[in-house]
């Protein structure tokens, strides 16, 4: 009974990781959307802002009740962070890029294709199922096969066949001790997502930092990013671009050859 | 010498006794086809069917006519992908709790998986976790390959060429599809530019609004009921 | 007041509209029954139909109605042993007895065999046993033999010439693949939750050599004596 009179400050002191259920989210655009379906408006019309000030309320409330968030929420944060900056200044004549509102247009379409992608499985469970609603056979009286093989086998059979074995033989003791810093491998998976949003100059770093790490992670986390950033500049995936010492470091998508997109013709 | 009449006769005869047998052909081969479903529990694809009828026989035609002789009946003939199954129908689903198999729940992400696999498809893992804006966990795709319902289905020709999945036809004989084209919905989603790995040009661009803090007439300012909802607030405590 | 031939008329109504209602009915109760003994997975007692069925329902004279529309079909009703039954048609049984193919399972120990030549071809049985940890008994590459899906594809130029393995056409026709390279590699494996995320820095997955016909520059081409030696030619006789 107490501890429900017991003040957040406190709670978050005594107990150094408070579990709010964040997991009932599949991911950060789905937390998105429940807070644009909260704005109780047609997906195309509402407002980004509000949209993006919610969320980054949501994630100040969880790093203030020092949740632990997973990067995807975080990286998050740190695009919409973005956007709302380019939203908020207007685009200068002349400047490279997508402008806000392309962004902004950009996320509203994600929010509602993957809405549809739930309305969809929501039909799709509906459909008359086959052992629920509709029934085959109940006494076969024969097995009618188009091959000539006699032996049954699938790909994933197959395929968990080889992986368990390989596994099983590779892993028999194999420990990787907790991280306590960035890798260098975190640091480019992330920047890798980040940065593939961004079509121009960005001082990535100022977002990267408030939202994706702790006071105490922050050194490590600039070496990290800083030396990952620099190898994806050698592999073409970015540039980079300083004006004077302990000035902030931009970033930006190097635009690729657009990808031949091969689906549904 | 020739009684043109009786010729005449003959021919008709002859003509009579053709369409009897081509009947009679069409009869036993209908009755072949029929007794060749009946005995699977699984679809028949037509190959295997051509393979077990005579080779005159035209399939594509008594699978037709057979679908029409069951539409009203308590069974039903249903095409699935190239192959063809009896199944109960759907309306007398309400009598077949005896034979109901428990169906294997799926958790909410597993079945947007499955959802954008079967809508999208062919799609790479990058499309899909682009589609829901999370990395996809490990067990997800596992368990939905358990189900049999989606596959590795080829390669995409871009560089990485990365693994493309898609549904397999005991999906469409699951969810009672005749192909993947007729997933509920899925004629206005394209249309709707919702199945494109990208925005379409043509999908709407908003209008800015003067003040973007601002928030317009039919907006609610984010309380902090809305916070305690998602479970981030505690509830709030009347001050002393 | 009374119209005597109006009361005609309207009992004449009545009578069609309660023998359109019978008939409506019947012929649903028809579907039931027709559903029910399709579905289930043992012949079906009257006693039990009645159970299902709504309680006005004079099963026996539905059995003998859908008994007589599928006396001259594909499949009969029968009744076995006090309990009916769908069956094929006695004249069409010799359909079936083409259709007594058993489809056998792959053993666990196949498959993974059967994996391992696919990955690593062209591999020999040693080489095979040292990833597999464990001796390969003859009889799991026989069956794989006997699938067609592996095929012996040279010798390796190392002392002992040990013979190699690889894949075949119809392995790949089997399995959806268009190439050997198509087999998901370690990330993909990775990705749908078949390998785990831990594994050590020095673990590999070959890349499949692609072209299953083509030897490597280790191996020499099998030769009518290596054949022999596999049991596969009959010894050649000397011509006199």
């Amino acid at each position: 009974m107490e501890a429900l009179w017991e003040s957040q400050v406190d709670r978050a002191a005594s107990e150094p990781s408070l579990v709010i259920d964040i997991q009932g989210f599949e991911g950060p655009l789905d937390l998105l959307l429940h807070l644009a379906r909260n704005q109780r408006v047609d997906l195309a019309r509402i407002s980004v802002v509000a949209l993006v000030e919610q969320y980054l309320v949501f994630i100040r409330q969880a790093q203030a009740l020092r949740l632990e968030l997973a990067a995807d929420y975080l990286v998050m944060a740190a695009w919409l962070t973005y956007l709302k900056s380019k939203l908020l200044i207007p685009k200068a004549p002349g400047e490279e890029g997508e402008s806000g509102e392309e962004l902004a247009a950009t996320l509203q379409f994600r929010l509602k294709r993957l809405e549809a992608m739930r309305d969809a499985a929501m039909k799709l469970i509906n459909c008359n199922r086959l052992g629920r609603d509709v029934f085959p056979r109940g006494m076969p009286e024969a097995v009618i096969v188009d091959q000539t093989n006699a032996y049954s086998a699938t790909l994933y059979e197959l395929l968990t066949a080889y992986a368990s074995q390989r596994q099983k033989r590779a892993t028999s003791h194999v420990q990787i001790a907790r991280r306590s810093v960035w890798s260098l491998k975190d640091a480019r998976e992330i920047l890798m997502r980040l940065v593939g949003e961004m079509k121009d100059w960005t001082a990535l770093d100022q977002y990267l930092l408030e939202f994706i790490t702790t006071p105490a992670e922050r050194a490590s986390a600039i070496a990290s990013s800083f030396a990952a950033s620099l190898e994806m500049v050698r592999e073409g995936h970015l540039e980079i671009r300083q004006t004077g010492a302990f000035k902030p470091i931009y970033l930006r998508n190097r635009p690729e050859e657009p990808m031949k997109d091969v689906v549904n013709g | 010498m020739a009684d043109p009449a009786n010729d005449d006769v003959k021919i008709d005869r002859q003509e009579a006794e053709d369409n009897w047998n081509t009947a009679v052909k069409t009869s036993d081969a209908l009755r072949m086809v029929e007794a060749i479903l009946f005995a699977s529990a699984q679809p028949v694809t037509e190959k295997a069917l051509k393979e077990r009828l005579p080779s005159d026989v035209d399939v594509a035609m008594l699978l037709g006519e057979l679908q029409e002789i069951y539409s009203n009946r308590g069974i039903n003939l249903r095409q699935v992908g190239g192959a063809w199954a009896f199944r109960t129908a759907a309306d007398l689903a309400f009598l077949m709790n005896r034979e109901a198999v428990q169906l294997k729940k799926l958790s909410r992400a597993a079945l947007e998986v499955l959802a954008i696999i079967a809508y999208h498809q062919p799609v790479t893992r990058a499309e899909l976790e682009d589609i829901r804006g999370v990395e996809t966990s490990k067990g997800t795709l596992d368990v939905l390959m358990e189900t049999g319902w989606i596959k590795f289905r080829g390669r995409r020709r871009t560089p990485g060429r990365p693994i493309t999945y898609g549904t397999t036809a005991s999906f469409l004989d699951h969810f009672g599809l005749q192909e993947v084209r007729d997933l509920p919905g899925i004629d206005e989603l394209r249309g709707a530019g919702l199945l494109s790995a990208r925005m379409p040009t043509n999908f709407a661009i908003p209008v800015p609004f003067n003040d973007p803090d601002e928030l317009t007439e039919d907006e609610d300012p984010l309380t902090d009921i809305d916070l305690e909802e998602l479970g981030l607030l505690t509830p709030k405590v009347e001050q002393e």
